[in-house]
Formats: structure tokens, C-alpha cells, sequence
């Protein structure tokens, strides 16, 4: 097997070389004393890290970045694992057109999302800034929870369910101590996905951001309009070490294989 | 005392009907096996019985309580499924435990019945391993360890040892049926394995396309079929049309095609009807050279023999070796028999042999329902 | 005044781009939140989100900073309050220019900008003395311009329809000299931060830029210099306006005035986060490198019509998007 | 299960989206048919009657393509690596393919300035090799933009593979090759129609998201324009909602009829699928 | 003439040594069984001959060239897997066509050829389907068609038959002869069932832990197992040791425990060791109520009998229908016996009965390789 997968690897390094590169280059200009970016870097300097700090709106949008993700997230769970349950478990007319319809929201070009989301929720229905931007965000992560839960869902045998529920369990404690914890692996990745998608969007959140309310990635592009200098580097960077922390928290605390099941 | 009563029971899958006005009564403390057919619709009656189907029309009763619509989680039976349906990510133990724990069992009891359980399905040691660490036979037995450990009201299985090998089939059968006993639990089994079902049960069904064709004691049913389905499937693989049918208190003489006269003891009882054929087993048609032909062969007097009465003459076309007897294919007038005898050498290919139906043996069925 | 008399601070609303928050924060929002029981609130982002967002007419915003060119889309469309120019006494203090700059009824420019040409001196080895230099075959390839939606898009569409001839703007003559220039162009930035990278990554030398900027552009090509054309630069104004339907009119006002007043703007300059635009700032060269300064550059920045720019804009942009590619 | 429970199970979510979504986009499409108070497909008229715009659209079909393709290209041999190696790599590498996602679209893209610019990395190596006596010019074209483009969207192409990889029978591939098919026969014929509806989902993502992508071309393309930046000028910059939903529109009927399209080829490749 | 021989054959799977040393020779045109229990190797011998593993150790040859290093496509061996491993999204049509088409054979010539396979595997009507549309019996026969297709040069056969019903077990295992003789491919084949194994094979490999303790005809192997392993798996149940063997020509006599005196006939021919057993099957050992002794049973003289020669006395502990006949576990002084016997009325739980062991039937074997 080994060797038979050998072109196979070097295709694979070739291709992580190409996605981790420029991550290389952010890495390394963050560190650097340019204000431009500058690869190999000239100096070393962690005053663009210190410069996040400094600018309060980072921060705060940051904890308001990451309020949305989350609790749009848990919404979207409580709102997309039923029905991604129902989807794949049910037999029903019309449950391609459901399946269509969940997934609608990445179709859409987010300006025009953002756009009409602003027109009715803003301005229609006159909620407030942060709730329009949280539904805005639940509505852009629900496909991900949908898709990605729901074909871990279909992948797991029904039988075993129906073992649950003769041995006395429950609906919903079958759901709990058996379904749930075999589609882990579905359902960190659809979390995750949904996540990074909230995170870093900006074409709905451009719209739903106000007075006091505005997330990182809207702070970060205002800043780009204004300076390059590598502090947006440096965030990124800082990003990609708390999501490594959160990574490995998530495999100590729920074993080695949390991505795959066996 | 009649535990379990299925009435005029459909069910169906999208517009297809599985089992038309279905009935079936099972009395407490018995084992009662479905046998029959791929696809008659073995599994679809457990999983009605268990509630993961529901019931287009019809009433199922149990413990004297409509059982109807009562949920699964409601039931307290134990079922073991033809796929095992392991929790995979819950080692052995926490599979068998399961059960007890929604119960709210103590954690002491816990430990202790799971062992137990887990000694009588010789798994001790296997604790901690994950399903995806036992091989198909050790999964299986999990699966029905964790159905029998919580001690249900009614046990279900669904092919539970068509996964292991024949020494660990009959182990485990006897254990399964040990336990039943001693548990007093009333059981549906089903299983391919004609033998099995017949060792283990109470009472065989024997299934035709979502009927049953036939419910009677396992002994009852290998000797005495009622309809030609089911003597097809436990193993009379030999059929001879009969006309003119004379019946004499259980003596019973029938023409046949070919001028074969038959003459049989009819005992089983079942009436006699128009449309019938008479059936024997392979192992029970006597074959023999000419010259082995002697009174009271398959009870036949020598007269009996010389006029013809039960003696159908062919050819050996092929052989096969079942261990213990050969098989042999013997062409006739009447078609092909399929006879076994117990012989060190075997026939040659062309041998002229006659086949004897031993009065005793031949059995009259019915071949319509 | 009322304000003072109840105890809970009244909340003032401020629409700005966001740079440099924290010296904002320190100069200009403290010690007016403090004199006034005030908190204010900021919003931040680009000139098109922010008024798009005042368009929807959903925002809670009193005050908004935006580029001229912006804010007299906002006059045209009825989305500010007239400002009652007596009570914001520190306008006389400045330039003429910023004064009024899209007319007497609407907010003053709080910091004044230009637009010159930045070139790479190592690499260009003529003398570069006016934007149709920039037309010169030397620069083909090497060059970037801005793009037409950016602020600067309508100065380049007049520095372009000089370049043809044409006395005033014209959009026939400025196209004529576009498509000239057009093969030639690296890029049509968006972004001024694209522009200095550009530099650094020698894909350009020679750019019109805001001298904001060009500070990162220097850092990036020490060899950057800054050149104001003998046409003159084009003067980037940057203006505060009070949001129509606004509960605290007048304390916006004093907020603008507060803004405008020597002691704010002297602090910001200091920090080299605006450039003046009260004409009693007196700076050092050195505290004034890099920045708009002195009465003599300040009067002398050309300006456009900007309410014939944004009449012209839906046409110029289909005419780019057109001919130009 | 029941159908009132299935429905239950539903309705939060689908009514969910159909309050804060569907209607407002229906009524967004709707009021481009409606301009002034009154019906008209004007804007649809002079969209698609403009040999320009139909350009454009083209060369953005075009770009979308070649980007999902390039795409599959190296996502499906990535992410069927991926799924063959153990549980633990798998976590690892997955982890890392979803790092990229982590980094703004903009860093990403100035990254990308640094790598391909004239003083570029890819530059310096090629002259500083010999390879070239002048610097290529690969930012700012075309292709820069799609590169991009590609490294934007390449981690959601694998992640939605190897989603569908993992669970493909091992034995599948073994029966074809004893069936004589070679490793890359039995891949084609067989692991490939199976990763069909990954393989959707993917190019689906990828797909839509390079024909509304507006950043990544404005900083690494040239003058080359793409649809979303005509929805981008209209909508930001001329505040012209009408055209704005119009285009809109008309890139959401673009992207059924693709997906549509996409749908109908992988039916063919895995009728099952 | 030789096909295929694996010699000195290791795998391992990490560092699990499954295979150690294994050799096994095979004839052309055989068709050749591997019978053990579950986790022996059975799966892993065919999948190193398919080219799914390699060996670590050892070579493969076929058709006197080396093809331990030949890659799985370039062999033409067809495979029937456990799993089916049944492409799932492709008809049943396609699935059996796709190892013609990657031969190019012509488009009509195909049509022609899965319909004909299709009917042989009793598939007629089913081209159409998908994998997920069929029965669990119905996908094996599909399976099993894919693989005869091709007119592979070796046939391996994993478990081909297990989900079908007694019936059509019966039915397609003569099909797969049928054609394996005509078609005269050599043939590997894994079951569990023994009697499967036996009527299809000619010589049956018995394997125990990666190793073969025999290889023999099933006629031998069915009557002279050579191990006390291959013994117990083929259905001797009753165990005896023996002690100072006495072996005079074909005539053997032993002690055994409790003062057990056995006469008995060896006629297998394998060597006399050490250690050994006595065996004997429970349909063979004779099981019979003190009065119904008589000369001439089991061979035995009547003077042998009334001496205790090859009898033991027992009471009868548990009786099990089997159809045929009945089944009882007798205890006895020397430990339980399992005898079968055909009979109208069983005999009663407790009954004191004697247990016969015919000279003729009871082997000597080796209790270790
Ligand atoms: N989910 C389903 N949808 C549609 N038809 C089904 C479904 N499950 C079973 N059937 C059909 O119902 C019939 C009875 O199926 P059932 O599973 O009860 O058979 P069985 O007797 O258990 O067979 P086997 O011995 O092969 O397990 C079969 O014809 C089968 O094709
Ligand atoms: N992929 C694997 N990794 C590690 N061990 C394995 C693997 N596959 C099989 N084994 C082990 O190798 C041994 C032989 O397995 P094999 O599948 O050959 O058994 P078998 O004789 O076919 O059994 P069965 O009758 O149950 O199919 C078993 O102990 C099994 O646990
Ligand atoms: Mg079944
Ligand atoms: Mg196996």
C-alpha cells in the first residue's frame, strides 16, 4: 500500500505547500519590522502584536465576532440538526426541494444577501442591530450545519437507533447517548465550518453592523483602507493559534480520532 | 396463557404489502421460530413485534394490553438484530450496560449482571474493546447480550448466529435456549437454519410470502407437512403427482403418472383434499441395485415390490458427497429424485438402480394453501 | 445647558472611517464626553457602507465623517441637517477651502489631504513635473492609476481630459487620453494600501497618491519621493456632517466645533493623524511631514465640481467599465 | 417516524430561513420586475442585451470554471490521500487544510502580491535559477486572480471530499481491480461516481464562491473585470439597488442553471448519487 | 498439474503474524476449500493470492511464474467477496458488465454474456436494479456473477453463499460447480458450512490458526481427520484418551479411563503417535436402553458387550429435536457424550441407557500437529 501511494504524497505535500504557503508569508511578515509586507522579512519586531492591543475596536470586535459565531452557532445547531435528522432519517415527498432550500443561503451572492437582509430586517422589521446580525450569521451558518451533520447522519446506520429504542431508550436520549456522539466527527466539522464561515464573513456583515456593533473582519478590512502594515497579519496569525489551542483542547478532551469516527 | 396475539395484521412498505391480514398467537414462556424464504417477511413481522413498523390495519395485542401503538422504548423486549447494531463508539461493556442504565440500575448491579451476561456469551475479557475491535461472531454475541441482560418481556432475534461458525452456531443456540428457559422469556427467532430453528423452538412458522403456511411443533411439522411450500422447504425434495386417491383408515393407495402405484400410511391427520402430490425427503427414498430389492424393504411385502407398488426405476446421472452419505441425482420417468445413502463406495455414474418409497415415509400435501 | 442638568449621559453617535482610534479617542471624544455628559458612540467603516447605511434611514447616527465627494451624494439625496453655522464658531479659524466646501449650509472639512505623484526616484530617470508626464512611454507598464469609483477617480478623469486639451473637464477628452494611457497601466487601484505595496513590490513607480500615504510608500521605497505637479494637486477633503433626523442637533454642532478648534487639530497633527485644516496650527517641518500644510499649499489644491462629478459618475463608470479593459 | 414528528423536527429551521430569508430575497427578486410602480424587465433587457456585459459574464463563467475545476482537480487526489491515511494524520492534515480559511481573504491576497509581484518570491527563484533574465508579470492577470481564487476555495473542496471518501467501502476498489480494472480505472469508474455528491457540494461552494468573489480579483487581477464587480459598483458605489438585485438575480439563475447542469452530469456518473 | 502454490508464505497485518510459513499447493482445474474457524486466515489466504495483501515472506507462483509481485489487475482472478463489495451505483447490468468492458469485449457480446450469467445466478428481470434495491441473497448472487464473468483464471470465493436460504445455498452451490467444472477454472473457496465445503470441493483444506492441519478429500478428511482439531471441527463431539495402544494390523485396542476398553479398526493409515484420542460422531455412537443390546451391534461381539468392550453407561441428560432425529447429551463416567439417534419417541430425560462405540467408527487422532 505504501508505495503505491507515494506519487499520491508528494501530490499531497505539493498541494499543502501551495495552501500553507502564503500562511508562511503572513507568518513571517507579522514578525517583521516593515510596515510593508516583506518577504523573507527585514528585522524582527512584535509591535504589530502589541498594536492589536492598542486598538481597542479590535478587541472589541473581536468579542463581538466571536458572541455571533457562537451563539449563531448553538442557534443554528437547534435549528439544523433537527432538521438534518428529519432530512436524513424521514421519507417524504418533497424532501429534495427541502434539501434545495436548506442550502439556498450559500447560493446567494452575500452583498445581495447582506443587501436585503439590511432592507427587511433592519429597516422592515426595525430589530436591532446585533439581533439582525446574529440572524444574518444564523441563516449563512445553517447550510453548513445541514449539509455537513446531515450526510454524517445518513452514513449511520438506522439499526442501531432502533437498538437504543428497544433497550428502552427514548427518542431523544437515543438521539443523545447514541446518535450524537457517532456523528461527532459531522458534526465538529459542520460546527467548525460554520464557524470559520461567520467568522470571517463580511459581505452580510458589512449590512448589519451599527452604532457600536461590528465585527473583526469588517474592523480589519476599515483598517486596510486606512494602513498596510502587517498588524492585519499579525491577527490572522494570532487566529490561527487560538484555533490551533481550541483544536487541540478538542482532541485531548474527546480523544485522538475527534475528526473520524474508529 | 396467551401472551402475544398479532390479529389481522398489514403492514407495508410505501404500497407494497409485506403481510396481508397476518395472525399469530404465542403463548408465555415459549419459543416460537419464523423460518421461510428470503424476503417473505421473517423481519418485517419481529419489527412490527417490536414496534419499529407500524401496522396498517390490524390489532397487536400483548399481556392482554392493545400493544398497538404503544412506542418502542415503551416495550421492554430485547431484540437482536441480523446486522448486530452495536453502539460503535461504547466498548462491550457500556453496549450491555445500555439497557440497564436507562433503567436506573446501580452501578454495582450493573457491573455485576453485565459480567455475568457477558461469562454467558463466553466474552469475558473483551470489556473494553470497541465493536470495530471483535470479529463478526464476538459482535453478534455482544448483541445478544445486550438484549438478554436487561430481561426483557419478550425477546426478539433476527438471525442472531448466522455469523458464526457451525461449533460456536450450536454452542450458542444451546445457550440461547438455556437461558430462555431458565428465564422463562418468551422468544421470536428467526433464522435461516432450518436445523437451528427446529433444536431451538417451541413451535415453527413456517412463512410463505407474508403467510404463514404453517404453525405446529418442530417434530410435527419435519414429519408432517401440510402444503407442498413448506415440505419444499424442509427438505422433501422429491414430488410425485397423485390421482385417484383411496383411503382406508390411515392406509391410503394413489395412481400416478407413469403407472406408478403408491400405497402410504397417512398419519399426520391433515385432511385429505383434492389437489395433493405425495412428497419424500432424500434421505428417506431407499435406492438400490436390482438385486438388493428384498421383502420387507420400505415395508413393502416382495409382492409388493415385484407388482411395482413404490418402486420407480432410473438412472444415476450425478453424485455428491455430503460427508455423511452421497447424494445422488437419479433420473426417472417421473422426473428427477434426489436420494442420500449412507455407503462407503458410491454408485457409478449410469448405474441402473430402483428408488423404494417406504410406505411410512411418503407423506400426502396439499398444493394450495 | 440641559445636557449638564440631568445625570445620564446623553448618547451622540458618530459615523467615522476608524483609523486611529485610539488617538481620536484621547484628542478628540474624551474630553468632550467629559464636558459635556456625553458618551459617544462610534460607528465605523468606509465611506460607501456608512452611507448606504444613512440611506437606509435606519441608522441612529447624528454625526458622520466622509470624503467630499460622498457627502455631497448625501446633500443630493436629503440625508443631512443644515448646520447653523453660528453655532460653530472655529469655522473661521480655517482654510478658506475647508470653510465650505460643498456650500454654506453643510459641515466643514475637518482635515484637508492632496493628491500629488509619488515616484520611485532610482527607477525614473526624467524629471517629473506635471501629471501628463505620467502619459510619457518611460512609464509603460510601470505605472498605476486610480480606479474610477475611489475617491481620486474623478481627479484622475480631469487630469486626464487636461492631458487631451480640453480646458475643463470632459469626459470625451478624458477618455481619448485614458485609452492612450490604458495599455500601459499596471493596475486601477482600489485600495491606497495596494497602491504602496505596488511600490514595494517594484510592479510600479510612479502613482498619483493621497500624501497620507505616502509615508508607508517611503517606508516600503526609501527612493519614494512626493511631487506636487506644477498644475497643482487636488485637494482631498474630509467633511462632518450633522445625519438628518438627528435628536441632538445642536450638540453635534458643538462637537464640530470642538473639532475644528485649534487645540484638537494641533493635537491630532502632533500625532500625524489628520492635517490640519485650522489655519492658527502651527507645525514644525518636521511635525508637518507628510501632511497638507501651511496656507500657501492649502489655498492653492485644485478642486473638482463635485456635484457635476456625481451627475457624470453613472455614465463615467459605464463608459470605464466599456472602453477600458 | 411519524410525519407530524418529522415535521416538527423541520419547521424551526424551515421557517427559520423562510421569514429571514427566503421571503426577503423573493421579494428583492420580485421588485426587480417592478421599477417605479410598474412591471418591466428593462433592467433585464439591458443586461443581457449588452454584448459588454454578456462578455463579462462570460469571462466570469469562465474564470468560476476553470477555478472549480483546478480545484478538483487538486482537492480530489488531496482528499483522497487524506481519507486513506489514519485517524490521527487524518485529523492533522485536515486541521491544516482548514487553516487557510482562518486568514482574511485580504491577508491572503497580499500574501499572494508577495509571492507572484516582479520582486516576488516565484521571480527571484526563477531568476535567481537562471530559468528568466526579466520577471514575469503573473500578478495582476488573469491567472493571479484565479490562483487566488483557488487558494481560497481549495479547503472546502477537500473538506466536503474527504467527507464523502471516508465512508466509501475499501473493498469497492479491490473488486474492480480484481475485475482487471488498474488503480487509476478503478478509481475513475469507481471512487470518483461515489464521491459524486461531495463532489457537488464542493464545486457547489466553490463555484458560487468564485463567481461572487469580488475582493480576491479586485487585488490580484489586473483591469480584467468580473460580474461582481459591475454588483459591487452598482450596489456600493452608484447605490443603484434595481440594477444591483437585477445582476443579482440573474447570477442566482446562473448558479441553479450550473448547479442544475452539475446535478445532471454527476446523475450520469452515479445514478444513485 | 500444478496451478498455483504459495510457499513459505508469511503475512502479517502491523505486527500480527496471521500467516507464518504457509504453503498450499493447487491443481489445475481443482476446486479447492479452506474450512476452519472464524479469525483462522481463511479471508487472508485468498486475499494474498488476489494481490490485495503482500506477503511478507514467501513466494506465489501460478502458472510456474512468479506472481508474488504482480499486481491485483494484471491477474484475472475473479473474487466473491464477503461484503459483496457491489458497486453501488451501478445496475445490476453494469456491475456485472464491468469486467468485460474493461476487456473491451464488444457491446452486443456483452449483453449477451451477463444476460446468460444472469440467469444462471437465477437473476433474470433484475439488470436494472441497484445494489441498494436487493435482497442481501440477491446482492451475493450478483457478486457471484461478477466474479464468473470474466472467465477468470482462478475463482476465490469468500463466504459466497452465507446470506442465502438453505434452498438456494443448495441450488447455487451446484450452479457454481456445475460451472466451475465446465468452465474447468480452478477454484478457492471459503465457507463455514461444512456439508457446503464437502459436496462442492475436491480436496478441503481444514485450517486452524493460520495454518492447515489437513488437507485431504473431503471423504478422508470427513472419515480419517488426522488432528484432534480438524476432528472436533468436522463434527466429532465425544472425546476419549486412550492409553497403551495395541496395534495389531488394522486391529487397534486401548484403555482408557474408568477401565473403558477400546477395540477398534484404523484404517485411515496415518501414524500411530503418542498422543492421542479416540473420537467418534453422535450421529456414529450408538445410544440404546440396556435390554435393546444385542449381537452384532456397532460390531461388537456379544461376549465383547457383556465384557464392557466400547460400551459405556450413562443417563441421559438433555434431548434436542433435530428433524431427522433426536439429539441427547448423555453423562457418563467419563464425561458427557453427544449421540444422535432416529427415533419416533425420545427417550426420557434421566432414562439410564448404554452408549455403543462401533468398532468401525471410532478414529484414533492426534491431539496435537
Ligand atoms: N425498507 C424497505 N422498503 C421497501 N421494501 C422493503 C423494505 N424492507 C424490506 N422490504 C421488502 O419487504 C419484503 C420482506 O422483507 P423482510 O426483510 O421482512 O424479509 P425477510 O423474510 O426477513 O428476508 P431475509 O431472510 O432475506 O432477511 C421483501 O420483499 C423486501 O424486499
Ligand atoms: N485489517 C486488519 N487489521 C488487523 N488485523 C486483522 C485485519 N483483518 C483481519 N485481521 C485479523 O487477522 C486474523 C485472520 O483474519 P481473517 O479475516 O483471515 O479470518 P477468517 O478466517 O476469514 O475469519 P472469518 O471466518 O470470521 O471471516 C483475525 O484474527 C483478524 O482479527
Ligand atoms: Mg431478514
Ligand atoms: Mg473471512
Amino acid at each position: 500500500m505504501k508505495d503505491k501511494h507515494r506519487g499520491l504524497a508528494l501530490f499531497t505535500t505539493l498541494v499543502f505547500i501551495f495552501l500553507l504557503g502564503p500562511l508562511v508569508i503572513i507568518i513571517g511578515t507579522s514578525f517583521g519590522d516593515s510596515s510593508v509586507l516583506k518577504f523573507p522579512p527585514e528585522g524582527f519586531s512584535l509591535k504589530w502584536y502589541k498594536n492589536i492591543f492598542e486598538v481597542d475596536m479590535f478587541m472589541e470586535t473581536f468579542k463581538v465576532t466571536m458572541g455571533v459565531a457562537l451563539l449563531g452557532n448553538l442557534i443554528a445547531l437547534l435549528l439544523g440538526v433537527p432538521a438534518a435528522y428529519a432530512l436524513s432519517r424521514g421519507q417524504f415527498r418533497g424532501k429534495e426541494f427541502l434539501n434545495s432550500i436548506f442550502i439556498s443561503p450559500i447560493l446567494i451572492p452575500g452583498v445581495v444577501m447582506g443587501f436585503t437582509m439590511l432592507k427587511f430586517l433592519v429597516v422592515q422589521f426595525n430589530l436591532p442591530i446585533y439581533t439582525s446580525l446574529l440572524i444574518g450569521h444564523i441563516v449563512l451558518m445553517l447550510p453548513f450545519i445541514i449539509r455537513v451533520i446531515g450526510s454524517s447522519l445518513s452514513n449511520f446506520d438506522y439499526a442501531v437507533e432502533e437498538a437504543a429504542m428497544s433497550l428502552g431508550a427514548s427518542r431523544l436520549k437515543t438521539f443523545f447517548t447514541v446518535v450524537l456522539p457517532n456523528i461527532r466527527s459531522g458534526l465538529i466539522a459542520g460546527v467548525l465550518l460554520a464557524f470559520l464561515e461567520s467568522f470571517n464573513n463580511v459581505d452580510i456583515s458589512v449590512f448589519m453592523t451599527g452604532p457600536g456593533v461590528s465585527t473583526l473582519p469588517i474592523q480589519m478590512l476599515t483598517y486596510v483602507e486606512n494602513y498596510f502594515d502587517p498588524t492585519i497579519a499579525a491577527i490572522s496569525v494570532l487566529l490561527m493559534v487560538l484555533t490551533g489551542l481550541l483544536m487541540v483542547m478538542i482532541e485531548r478532551l474527546m480523544g485522538l480520532s475527534y475528526f473520524t469516527n474508529k | 396463557m396467551e401472551l402475544l396475539s398479532l390479529n389481522d395484521i398489514s403492514v407495508a412498505y410505501e404500497k407494497n404489502l409485506i403481510l396481508k391480514n397476518f395472525n399469530l398467537h404465542i403463548e408465555k414462556g415459549e419459543l416460537i421460530s419464523l423460518l421461510g424464504p428470503s424476503g417473505c417477511g421473517k423481519t418485517t413481522t419481529l419489527r412490527l413485534i417490536a414496534g419499529f413498523l407500524e401496522a396498517k390495519d390490524g390489532r397487536f395485542m400483548f399481556e392482554g394490553k392493545d400493544y398497538t401503538r404503544v412506542p418502542v422504548n415503551k416495550r421492554n423486549f430485547g431484540f437482536v438484530f441480523q446486522s448486530y447494531a452495536l453502539f460503535p463508539h461504547m466498548t462491550v461493556f457500556d453496549n450491555v450496560a445500555y439497557g440497564l442504565r436507562l433503567r436506573k440500575v446501580s452501578k454495582d448491579d450493573i457491573a455485576k449482571r453485565v459480567t455475568d451476561m457477558l461469562k454467558v456469551v463466553s466474552l469475558e475479557g473483551f470489556e473494553k474493546r470497541f465493536p470495530g475491535e471483535l470479529s463478526g461472531g464476538q459482535r453478534q454475541r455482544v448483541a445478544i447480550a445486550r438484549a438478554l441482560v436487561i430481561q426483557p418481556d419478550l425477546l426478539l432475534f433476527d438471525e442472531p448466529l448466522s455469523n458464526l461458525d457451525a461449533n460456536l452456531r450450536v454452542n450458542m443456540r444451546v445457550e440461547i435456549r438455556r437461558i430462555q428457559k431458565e428465564l422463562g422469556i418468551t422468544t421470536v427467532y428467526v433464522s435461516h437454519d432450518q436445523e437451528e430453528c427446529f433444536s431451538i423452538s417451541d413451535k415453527v412458522a413456517i412463512m410463505n410470502q407474508g403467510v404463514i403456511e404453517q404453525l405446529d411443533a418442530p417434530a410435527v411439522i419435519y414429519k408432517y407437512p401440510t402444503t407442498e411450500f413448506v415440505a419444499r422447504f424442509i427438505g422433501f425434495h422429491n414430488f410425485i403427482d397423485v390421482n385417484g386417491l383411496k383411503v382406508n383408515g390411515e392406509q391410503v393407495t394413489a395412481d400416478c403418472p407413469q403407472g406408478l402405484k403408491l400405497s402410504l400410511v397417512h398419519r399426520s391427520g391433515h385432511p385429505i383434499v383434492e389437489q395433493m402430490k405425495a412428497a419424500i425427503r432424500p434421505d428417506d427414498l431407499l435406492i438400490a441395485l436390482q438385486s438388493e430389492l428384498s421383502n420387507g424393504l420400505g415395508g413393502l411385502t416382495a409382492a409388493e415390490l415385484e407388482t411395482g407398488w413404490n418402486v420407480v426405476a432410473g438412472r444415476v446421472k450425478v453424485s455428491t458427497f455430503l460427508g455423511r452419505s452421497y447424494q445422488y441425482e437419479v433420473e426417472t420417468a417421473l422426473g428427477t429424485f434426489t436420494v442420500n445413502r449412507e455407503m462407503e463406495a458410491p454408485f457409478e455414474t449410469n448405474a441402473a438402480v430402483q428408488l423404494i418409497l417406504p410406505k411410512e415415509k411418503v407423506v400426502l400435501v396439499r398444493t394450495k394453501v | 445647558s440641559n445636557d449638564s442638568a440631568a445625570n445620564k449621559p446623553t448618547e451622540l453617535v458618530i459615523s467615522t472611517w476608524g483609523f486611529s482610534e485610539d488617538v481620536m479617542k484621547k484628542n478628540v471624544y474624551e474630553p468632550f464626553e467629559k464636558e459635556h455628559n456625553v458618551k459617544i458612540v462610534v460607528e465605523t467603516g468606509n465611506n460607501t457602507d456608512r452611507l448606504n447605511k444613512i440611506r437606509q434611514g435606519s441608522s441612529k447616527v447624528d454625526l458622520i465623517y466622509l470624503s467630499d465627494y460622498y457627502a455631497m451624494q448625501g446633500i443630493e439625496e436629503g440625508l443631512f441637517e443644515k448646520i447653523d453655522r453660528k453655532n460653530i464658531p472655529n469655522i473661521d479659524q480655517l482654510y478658506n477651502i475647508a470653510q465650505a466646501p460643498l456650500g454654506e449650509d453643510w459641515g466643514p472639512a475637518h482635515t484637508v489631504a492632496q493628491l500629488g505623484l509619488v515616484i520611485n526616484m532610482e527607477e525614473v530617470k526624467m524629471k517629473v513635473e506635471s501629471w501628463s508626464d505620467m502619459w510619457k512611454p518611460e512609464f509603460q507598464n510601470k505605472i498605476a492609476l486610480p480606479n474610477i469609483t475611489i475617491t481620486s477617480g474623478p481627479m484622475l478623469m480631469d487630469m486626464a481630459s487636461k492631458h487631451a486639451g480640453s480646458t475643463d473637464m470632459n469626459a470625451d477628452a478624458a477618455f481619448k487620453a485614458l485609452k492612450e494611457i490604458n495599455p500601459g497601466v499596471v493596475k486601477y487601484y482600489s485600495k491606497s494600501a495596494d497602491l504602496s505595496n505596488m511600490f514595494a513590490q517594484g510592479e510600479v513607480i510612479i502613482a498619483p497618491m493621497q500624501d497620507t500615504f505616502f509615508g508607508s510608500a517611503k517606508e516600503a521605497v526609501p527612493s519614494a519621493a512626493f511631487i506636487t505637479p506644477k498644475e497643482g494637486a487636488y485637494a482631498l477633503l474630509n467633511t462632518v456632517n450633522v445625519v438628518k433626523g438627528s435628536k441632538n442637533k445642536e450638540l453635534a454642532e458643538k462637537f464640530i466645533n470642538w473639532h475644528m478648534s485649534e487645540e484638537v487639530q494641533k493635537a491630532n497633527a502632533l500625532d500625524k493623524v489628520d492635517a490640519p485644516s485650522n489655519k492658527n496650527v502651527k507645525l514644525t517641518e518636521e511635525q508637518a511631514f507628510g501632511m497638507t500644510y501651511g496656507a500657501e499649499v492649502v489655498e492653492n489644491l485644485k478642486t473638482l465640481d463635485l456635484k457635476m462629478v456625481n451627475e457624470q459618475m453613472a455614465s463615467w463608470i459605464d463608459r470605464w467599465n466599456r472602453e477600458l479593459e | 417516524m411519524k410525519k407530524v414528528h418529522l415535521w416538527l423536527l423541520l419547521l424551526p429551521g424551515l421557517l427559520f430561513l423562510t421569514i429571514f430569508m427566503i421571503i426577503p430575497i423573493f421579494m428583492t427578486i420580485g421588485s426587480t420586475f417592478y421599477h417605479e410602480g410598474e412591471f418591466t424587465v428593462d433592467g433585464y433587457v439591458k443586461l443581457l442585451s449588452d454584448p459588454y456585459m454578456l462578455k463579462i459574464l462570460g469571462t466570469t463563467l469562465q474564470v468560476s470554471f476553470v477555478t472549480t475545476l483546478v480545484c478538483i482537480l487538486l482537492g480530489f487526489p488531496t482528499a483522497y490521500y487524506i481519507s486513506k491515511t489514519k485517524a490521527r494524520t487524518k485529523g492533522i492534515l485536515l486541521m491544516l487544510a482548514l487553516f487557510p480559511l482562518l486568514t482574511s481573504a485580504i491577508v491572503r491576497s497580499f500574501s499572494w502580491m508577495v509571492i507572484l509581484g516582479k520582486n516576488g518570491l516565484v521571480n527571484q527563484f526563477l531568476l535567481g535559477i537562471g530559468l528568466i533574465d526579466d520577471p514575469l508579470k503573473i500578478l495582476y492577470t488573469p491567472t493571479a486572480m484565479m490562483i487566488g481564487m483557488i487558494h481560497l476555495f481549495l479547503p472546502l473542496m477537500i473538506i466536503s471530499l474527504v467527507g464523502v471518501m471516508e465512508n466509501i467501502d475499501g473493498d469497492l476498489l479491490q473488486a474492480s481491480e480484481s475485475l482487471g480494472a488498474s488503480r487509476w480505472k478503478g478509481f475513475m469508474s469507481i471512487i470518483v461516481p461515489l464521491c459524486v455528491p461531495g463532489l457537488i457540494v464542493g464545486s457547489i461552494l466553490v463555484f458560487v464562491g468564485s463567481l461572487t468573489a469580488y475582493t480576491t480579483p479586485q487585488l490580484l487581477g489586473g483591469k480584467q473585470r468580473v460580474i461582481a464587480t459591475f454588483l459591487y459598483q452598482n450596489a456600493m458605489t452608484l447605490n443603484d439597488w434595481y440594477m444591483a438585485s437585477v445582476i443579482a438575480t440573474v447570477m442566482i439563475v446562473i448558479t441553479f442553471i450550473i448547479i442544475g447542469l452539475m446535478n445532471r452530469l454527476a446523475r450520469k456518473l452515479n445514478p444513485k448519487g
